[in-house]
Formats: structure tokens, C-alpha cells, sequence
């Protein structure tokens, strides 16, 4: 009984649902923040995204009448769970996450990939054209970012000889300073992270001075705080990601310092987002595919078969 | 909605975050491919043209200030001019000097208003941020010298309103030091960056045998290498006493606009240097009659978006008998159509902007429902009735915190 | 040709004070010759009402209330701050403040009148 | 530089009819009154072979019975060259000259919506600048047509 009590614990509130919520709004406002800061404004309070999110809570829903109710309303709620059971997966602090398995990291991979199929449908059956547009082109985007995403988090768990990402862990913790070899694997992934994110410069899905707000645009009140909170835990949870599988040091650590240190990586991670959104300028859809498959994809190549002559070398 | 081969028509506008103002254009799609584009004006259209008919010139001059905002100095100094000339008037030279300092200061504030806007179309807001912080400046220095920040009201017929003191002159000048050494950073951001020269670069293509087809004026034809600049061409005001090159560029794209109108700040920052050391002392206005004997005049101003037609016809009264705007917009709207042909969705709002439109310059109406005021609320009644909706409906109550803030705002 | 050429710039206003003005909060100042509420000065008014005629949109209403007196109706909503009457008056009677903050809840408190006094201070400035 | 008083002899010596109808009341401003029949000989010799290549606008006048149309033509020098012409208001069919500058369809649109002229070879397209419910018949820029609520 207790300890079904605690698992419950762990999904809704710690580490689970609830503090994805209060992180996600968190770096919801220091991107907001460091983005208004970079460009010499003042930026929001610190409630900005709560206020927001209550606000759009207690607004009236408007659901377009072509539109498909039930898929339109469904689409929200799909983001947002896939979005958080990807969470349990991922080793915060210390070496071991919530749920594991051999294979969780392609299972992980495959929930991250849910929001955006989710996003599109909502887009989709919410009839409006640009919310169709900007539905298509997220969808035609994800083919773009998610090969060299994959190729380089695999490269990683290549050089771990895992598919666990609680087992990469340990496998970092003991070879320290492995990490250091992943780090071109790394910048493949923190863009790629950026055109999951729908940040700029690869905000294209919801280019406001072309398509509104993509498939977004029909969304109003609570359905659409669903959507605007998933994407602050996406952030979050890819972030917590990117920190586990590339930046898998101090994990031996007590749990307040193991804390602070997982902090302090995904900070950094969602600083390094903020400032790559602030200097630079949208891509066209077909500038941001070429340029995946023309750069990222040959680095995350290059880093796999790195990481399989280093294997060879190193693991003999 | 749905053609049968594959072919979206999307509207973009009236209403659409990339148009600042009203005006619809509705785009012919298949994919992300532009198939065409047609245009509605007309969505600003105020009958300004209409009601100067009805006004005497001294009322007129503030109307035609407002046919628009950014270049409310274009469009005052340009009715003046031809009212003066019908008058027979010798305007002052002091008179002259301001209206260019102040038409020149304009340029400045209007083509970096344009740089930001350019920079939000393409998603670069920090560009945007950037350049209206320091649109701020010339912004502040409009303040001063004309007490006001828009709608300057220097112009009146037969000279200016306001003179520029010794002190004034010499804020002039420093901001102008602080605006160059800005605007050197911008055309280097513009010329060095990769991801906006990719955004900028082959877009909304204007051949030069196009524009001049098309009649395209000001930047927008002078990045497609066309040489005509009212300025130079047919000097006004002050501009034959000032030395200054006529930007133009060959890159024949929304890249060569760009470009065009940076380097053609540097140009008004030379120009209002050398004005402001030139300028004589004396009277700034001369004193016109009420009545303007009958006669015609055409008079022609470049604007910071290209040239700017008045045509006056007085009658011998104190109201003119027809006075027509064509404001620089609508000479260049019609190569929009043009640029847009097989171009992609995303580029479209670069490319509008890229001729710097001014819409309501173009249009000059309003269209208010004089019948339907049953509908307007006003701000306090719309909170009253959404406090009212959220108690009925979701049953939270924020009228304690209503009370706050309007106290707060007492 | 490099991205992100504007990084060294962004990262510097980290160190910077916004450039936002926080109005309200902060107090706005404005520039010597702003256009703002006018004032009017019943004891020099004539009665000409050259304001009057050239007013471009019929803001202002100069009335007789006695011998020699007049008093001024000025619509606020409908003025545009042009202060072309400011120029037209012949005796000064008009003048603009730099008084900007005319936003208002209740319409009829647009409407302002200057009732003539005769034996008002003469004005320090005009 | 082009001189106005040399464009002023240019047009009378190919147009005998132009003679005293030719006004120069500022240095490059040259006005010209022509009729309707002749038209366009004279703009399409101003356009080819007096290289006056920008279209500035077209005005529309209101004078008593007749619709007064300005062509206002830029030469690169500055001069412009402004050639008048007149329809009665009864009859106000006028030829397009989007043939010549594609870019004066709008200009057009604007003569046909304000004061009622009826421009023939005008490709079909959005009105401008009155709105779609605008009723037809009305023309807000003729002498005679009052605001209603005026």
C-alpha cells in the first residue's frame, strides 16, 4: 500500500507531474527573462507564466465549429501526458530514474516525438488553414531535426553499450570523463532540441507574421494552457535529457548537491536556448530542412562512428 | 476553401500580425509556393481628399498631417509647398533649412522603424529591439526640436512654426554622432549575418526593367537600380544647397532595399550635419493670406518610402477646390504582386514589408458605423461584463481585485 | 558571412540597464515645446474667435457671458494638440501645457470649460 | 538638364493645336491642355520620345459639366510634364493606360470608384478605394455628392 502511495507521490508530485509543472513554468520565465535581458528590456516578473496560465485556465473555450471536438480536444491532453510519462524515464540525479528498462531511451525518444504529432493533429482538425499550414509544416519539420536528434543521443548510449539510460549512467559514472568525446553530439542535439521546441530560428511551425500562431491558432482557454504548459515540460524534460546523456558527471553525488548540479545543467541548457533564439533569425522551412540534413545529420555520422572507433579503442 | 488541385487560398488580412495596418491579401497557395497573390485596398480609405475640400488650408494643413503618422512632416511639407507656390509665397530660407532638418530627422526615425520591422517579419526580434531603442533617440530629438513625437505640426503656409535654438541644434548634432555610429553596427549586422542575409537575399525579386515598368519609387526602386530621387531630381526646400549622394544598389532584392535604406541614413546624417552649419538666420515664416487666389500646383516630396504627389487646385476662396495624395505606397503596391510570383508562404511578409507600406497613406476613410453604437463598449463596461461572465460562469469572483485597481487607478 | 554576429552585442546588455521606461511608475518628461491641455486666459480674450474658425476640428468654443467677457469650451476628445490656435490668437489668451496625462473614464469629463473671471491674476507666462 | 522652354517648342512643333495651350508656371513644370481626341498621340510622343518613363498619378477634377483628368509624367531631369484633358460628365468613357504603365491600374480604379469614370480595357479586379458594399452610382470626390450624415 505504501508503496503504491509512494509511486503516486513520485508521478503527481515529486519528482513527477507537479514539479514538471512548477520547473517548466520556471524556465518558462527565466527564458522569457533572459530573452527580454539580452535585448535590453525589463522582461516579465516572476508569475508571469503562473499569471498566464491561470488567466488562460479561467478563460472561456472556443472550439471552432468545423472542427473536430473530440480529436481537438483529445490533441492537448496526448501532448501533455507523453510529454511527463517521458520524464520517468530519465535519470535526474543520481543513477537511477524513476521507471528503467533496457530500451527506455528509444521509448523515451519516441514520447518526446508525441507532442508534435499531437500538435499536428490538433492543428489539423482544427480546420483553420493557417492552423493547417502551420500543422503540416511542424510535422515536415520533424523529420528534419529528429534524425540527427536520435543519431546523436544513440551515439551515447553507443559508447555506454546500453539502451538504459539509468544504465548509461552508471556506465558514465564509471568512466568519468567519457562524456568529453559526446560533446559534437551535443551541439547536434541542443538544435534539434530547438526545432522540437518550436524556438526560433526554427520557430517556422508558429511563424506569427506568416501563419498566425500554426495549429495553435484555433486554441483558446484551458486547451490551450495544456499546450502552453506542455511545451515549458518539454523544455524541461529535454533539457533533463540532453544533461543525462551528455553531461552524465557528478552523479555520485549527495542528493542536495545531485540536486543543485541537475540544476545547474539544465539552467545552462535552457540559458544556451534562450540566447541561440535571440541571434538568430527565422529559417525558411526549406533553409532549416536542408540545413539539418546538410550539417547536422553528416555531425551526428561522424560522431557515431567516432564514438565506435573510440569503443574499439578504449573498451578492448 | 479547397481547390481541387491541391491549391490553398489563404488570406492574409485585414487583420494578420505581419501587416501593421489593414489591408488584405489573399494568397493563392499549393504547399508552401506562392501561385498569386490579389490585393484589397481601400480598408483605411478616410476621405481626407474629400474633406480638405471642406476645411480652409490653415485647418487642412493638420489634416494632411495626419494621412499618416510616420511621415506626417512628407505629407504637411508637400501640401504647403503647393499652396505656397499657388500663393506666390517666398518662403523664408531659414524656413527652408528646418523643414529638411526635419524631414531628413524623419527619414532617420522612419527607416529605423523599417529596419526593426523588417527584422520582426523575418523572426528576428532582437534586431526589432534594437533598432526602436535607438529609433528612440531621433525620437526624443523630434520631441524637442518640434514638441512632439509624431505629427510634428512644424509646417504652416508660408514656413515653420518653431525655430531651432543654438542648444537644440547642438543635441542635433550629438544624437546624430550617436545614431551614425549605431547604424555603422546595423550595416554591418545587415552585410555580416548569416541567417538574415539568407532570409533577405533573392527575395522578393524586382528586376530594373520591372520597376521601372511599374513605376516603382523611392528605396524600392533604387535597390533595383533605379537612379530617381525627388531630392535630387527636383529640389525642394533646402536639398539643392545640400550635398548628398543618391544610394541605389543593383541587388535587386529585399537584400538591396535593406542596404539601400541604411546607407541612406548615413546619407541624413551628412545632410543634417551640413544644414544645421549652413543655416541662415532670420524670420522662419512669412504671413500668408487666408484666401489663395485661384491657380494649380503640383508639388513632389520624397518620402522616406519615395516620392510623394500633391496636387492642389485653389479657387480663390479659403478653401482649396481639390486637393490629391498619391502617397508613395500605392505607386509601389502594385509590384508587390510581382515580387511575390513563386515565392515561398514564409517570404511573403518580408517582401510586404519590404516596400515599407504605408496604408494609410495610401488609403486617406474611415469606416465607422455611425448607426451601431449599441455595440461599443466602453473599457469599463467590458471589464464589468467579463467580471459578470466569470462570476456566472466559472464562479470566480475578481471584483475585490477589480476594486483594487481602479482604485489604484484614481 | 558568420551567424549569431550580434552575440557579442546581446551579451553585453546583460550588464545594462533596460531600456524600458517603466511608466507609470516612473515619471515622464515632457520636451519645452510640447502640445499638451490647453490653457486659457479669459481676461485677454477679445472675442475675435480666429481660434474658433481655425481650429481643424471644432474643439474649441469661445463664449460671451457678459460685456467683454468670454469664457472657453474646449473639448479635449476632439482637440488634437495641434495648438494652431495658441498661433492664430492675436491678445496670447491661449497657451499649451505640458499637461499630457488627459486619459479618462467618463467622456463628459472631456469637456472643459475656462469660465471667465475679469479680475483673475494676469498669467506669469504666455 | 531638360529645358522647359525647348519641351515647350518640341510640343508645338508637333502638335500645331497645343499652341497657346501650353503653361509654364515654375521652372520643370509644364502644363498642357489637351482634348480627348488627341489624347493620346501626344502622351504616347511624351512617353517614347520624350523619355518622360514615371508615372506620377493621375487626378481627377470635378468642373461643372465636364470630369477634368490630369496625367502627371516625371522626366529623370525633375520636369514634369502635366497633360490635361476633359470627358463630359454625362459621358465619361475614358481609354486606359495600363499599356503603357501597368503600374496606373490602381489610379484608374481610384478615377472609376471617386468620380465615376468609366475606364475602358481595365482588366476586372477588386474595386479601390471604397468598400464592396459602396453603392455604384456614387462617387464621393464629384462637387455634388454630400456626406448623409452632413
Amino acid at each position: 500500500m505504501t508503496s503504491v502511495l509512494r509511486q503516486l507521490f513520485s508521478i503527481l508530485i515529486f519528482p513527477g507531474f507537479l514539479f514538471l509543472v512548477v520547473t517548466g513554468l520556471g524556465a518558462e520565465f527565466i527564458d522569457r527573462k533572459l530573452y527580454a535581458r539580452l535585448q535590453n528590456r525589463v522582461g516579465p516578473p516572476w508569475f508571469q507564466p503562473l499569471a498566464d496560465l491561470i488567466k488562460l485556465l479561467g478563460k472561456e473555450e472556443l472550439i471552432p465549429c468545423e472542427a473536430n471536438p473530440r480529436m481537438f480536444g483529445i490533441a492537448p491532453i496526448m501532448a501533455l501526458s507523453a510529454a511527463v510519462t517521458s520524464f520517468f524515464y530519465i535519470p535526474l540525479w543520481g543513477n537511477s530514474a524513476l521507471y528503467s528498462f533496457n530500451g527506455d531511451i528509444l521509448v523515451v525518444l519516441y514520447l518526446l516525438t508525441l507532442p508534435t504529432l499531437a500538435f499536428f493533429i490538433g492543428g489539423w482538425y482544427s480546420t483553420s488553414l493557417y492552423a493547417r499550414i502551420g500543422s503540416v509544416r511542424s510535422v515536415t519539420q520533424l523529420f528534419a531535426y529528429e534524425v540527427p536528434l536520435f543519431m546523436g543521443i544513440l551515439s551515447s548510449a553507443l559508447l555506454a553499450d546500453t539502451w538504459s539510460l539509468a544504465e548509461m549512467a552508471v556506465f558514465y559514472t564509471k568512466h568519468p570523463w567519457f562524456w568529453v568525446f559526446n560533446l559534437a553530439g551535443f551541439g547536434v542535439s541542443i538544435i534539434a532540441l530547438l526545432g522540437k521546441l518550436e524556438k526560433a530560428p526554427f520557430d517556422i511551425p508558429e511563424a506569427e507574421t506568416e501563419v498566425v500562431a500554426g495549429g495553435f491558432t484555433e486554441y483558446s482557454g484551458r486547451l490551450f494552457a495544456i499546450l502552453r504548459l506542455t511545451i515549458d515540460i518539454e523544455m524541461i524534460v529535454g533539457a533533463s535529457l540532453l544533461a543525462a546523456v551528455f553531461l552524465p558527471f557528478g552523479l555520485g553525488l549527495d542528493p542536495v548537491a545531485g540536486f543543485g548540479l541537475y540544476s545547474l545543467k539544465v539552467l545552462s541548457i535552457v540559458c544556451l536556448l534562450a540566447l541561440l533564439r535571440t541571434i538568430l533569425a527565422r529559417m525558411r522551412i526549406d533553409q532549416m530542412i536542408s540545413f539539418c540534413w546538410r550539417y547536422l545529420v553528416p555531425i551526428a555520422l561522424m560522431q557515431l562512428l567516432a564514438n565506435l572507433i573510440i569503443k574499439g579503442l578504449l573498451m578492448r | 476553401m479547397h481547390d481541387p488541385k491541391n491549391k490553398f487560398r489563404i488570406p492574409m488580412g485585414p487583420q494578420h500580425p505581419a501587416l501593421k495596418e489593414p489591408e488584405g491579401f489573399s494568397v493563392a497557395l499549393k504547399g508552401e509556393k506562392i501561385l498569386g497573390v490579389e490585393i484589397r485596398l481601400g480598408y483605411n480609405h478616410r476621405g481626407i481628399e474629400k474633406a480638405c475640400e471642406q476645411r480652409s488650408y490653415v485647418q487642412d494643413v493638420y489634416l494632411i498631417e495626419r494621412i499618416c503618422g510616420i511621415c506626417s512632416h512628407t505629407h504637411s511639407t508637400c501640401f504647403v509647398q503647393a499652396v505656397e507656390e499657388i500663393a506666390g509665397l517666398i518662403v523664408p530660407e531659414r524656413a527652408q533649412y528646418i523643414r529638411t532638418i526635419i524631414g531628413e530627422l524623419e527619414r532617420i526615425h522612419s527607416h529605423l522603424l523599417w529596419l526593426g520591422v523588417a527584422g520582426h517579419e523575418i523572426g528576428f526580434d532582437t534586431l526589432l529591439m534594437y533598432s526602436w531603442r535607438d529609433r528612440e533617440i531621433v525620437m526624443d530629438i523630434l520631441a524637442q526640436v518640434t514638441g512632439n513625437r509624431v505629427n510634428y505640426g512644424m509646417n504652416t503656409i508660408g514656413g515653420v512654426r518653431r525655430d531651432i535654438s543654438k542648444d537644440q541644434a547642438a543635441d542635433v548634432l550629438k544624437a546624430m554622432d550617436l545614431l551614425e555610429e549605431r547604424t555603422k553596427y546595423y550595416i554591418e549586422i545587415a552585410t555580416q549575418e548569416t541567417t538574415i542575409i539568407k532570409r533577405l537575399k533573392g527575395v522578393g525579386v524586382l528586376s530594373h526593367e520591372d520597376a521601372l515598368r511599374l513605376d516603382a519609387v523611392g528605396p524600392t526602386g533604387r535597390a533595383s537600380g533605379v537612379r530617381r530621387d525627388v531630392r535630387a531630381d527636383d529640389p525642394y526646400a533646402a536639398y539643392g544647397k545640400l550635398n548628398f549622394d543618391v544610394i541605389t544598389s543593383n541587388h535587386n532584392d529585399v537584400y538591396g532595399r535593406t542596404l539601400v535604406r541604411v546607407k541612406e541614413l548615413m546619407e541624413s546624417y551628412k545632410m543634417i550635419r551640413q544644414a544645421l552649419k549652413d543655416i541662415p538666420d532670420g524670420p522662419i515664416t512669412v504671413k500668408a493670406p487666408r484666401n489663395i487666389p485661384a491657380g494649380e500646383a503640383l508639388s513632389r516630396y520624397e518620402a522616406p518610402r519615395g516620392e510623394d504627389v500633391h496636387y492642389v487646385l485653389a479657387n480663390g476662396t479659403d478653401k482649396p477646390e481639390r486637393v490629391k495624395v498619391r502617397a508613395p505606397t500605392l505607386a509601389n503596391v502594385q509590384a508587390v504582386k510581382h515580387m511575390l510570383r513563386d515565392r515561398f508562404l514564409a517570404d511573403m511578409p518580408i517582401v510586404i514589408a519590404a516596400i515599407d507600406p504605408c496604408f494609410s497613406c495610401t488609403d486617406r476613410m474611415v469606416s465607422l458605423n455611425e448607426e451601431d453604437h449599441s455595440h461599443l463598449l466602453r473599457w469599463d463596461e467590458l471589464r464589468a461584463y467579463s467580471i459578470k461572465w466569470h462570476r456566472d460562469n466559472m464562479s470566480i469572483d475578481f471584483s475585490g481585485l477589480n476594486k483594487k485597481l481602479m482604485d489604484r487607478i484614481k | 558571412m558568420k551567424p549569431g554576429r550580434m552575440l557579442r552585442e546581446v551579451l553585453m546588455s546583460l550588464g545594462k540597464k533596460p531600456a524600458t521606461n517603466l511608466y507609470p511608475a516612473e515619471e515622464l518628461k515632457m520636451p519645452d515645446k510640447f502640445r499638451g491641455k490647453l490653457k486659457f486666459y479669459s481676461e485677454k480674450c477679445i472675442g475675435c474667435k480666429l481660434c474658433m474658425k481655425d481650429c481643424p476640428t471644432n474643439a474649441i468654443e469661445i463664449v460671451k457671458v457678459a460685456d467683454k467677457v468670454f469664457e472657453a469650451h474646449i473639448d479635449l476628445s476632439r482637440c488634437i494638440y495641434c495648438a494652431q490656435c495658441v498661433d492664430s490668437c492675436p491678445k496670447k489668451a491661449l497657451e499649451a501645457t505640458r499637461d499630457v496625462e488627459l486619459a479618462q473614464l467618463d467622456g463628459s469629463k472631456l469637456k472643459i470649460i475656462f469660465h471667465g473671471e475679469p479680475n483673475q491674476d494676469p498669467p506669469q507666462s504666455a | 538638364m531638360k529645358k522647359v522652354e525647348a519641351l515647350r517648342d518640341e510640343l508645338v512643333k508637333n502638335f500645331s493645336f497645343l499652341d497657346g495651350k501650353i503653361g509654364i508656371p515654375r521652372p520643370r513644370r509644364v502644363f498642357v491642355e489637351v482634348g480627348q481626341d488627341k489624347f493620346e498621340e501626344v502622351f504616347v510622343w511624351a512617353k517614347d520620345k520624350q523619355d518622360f518613363s514615371h508615372l506620377c498619378t493621375i487626378t481627377g477634377l470635378d468642373e461643372n459639366d465636364r470630369l477634368i483628368l490630369i496625367y502627371h509624367l516625371a522626366h529623370d531631369s525633375g520636369v514634369l510634364l502635366n497633360i490635361r484633358t476633359s470627358v463630359p460628365k454625362s459621358d465619361p468613357r475614358i481609354k486606359s493606360i495600363i499599356k503603357y504603365f501597368p503600374g496606373a491600374e490602381i489610379y484608374e480604379r481610384e478615377l472609376e470608384d471617386l468620380f465615376g469614370a468609366k475606364v475602358e480595357g481595365l482588366p476586372e479586379g477588386n474595386r479601390y478605394p471604397l468598400t464592396d458594399e459602396w453603392p455604384k452610382d456614387e462617387h464621393p470626390l464629384l462637387k455634388d455628392w454630400k456626406p448623409k450624415s452632413a
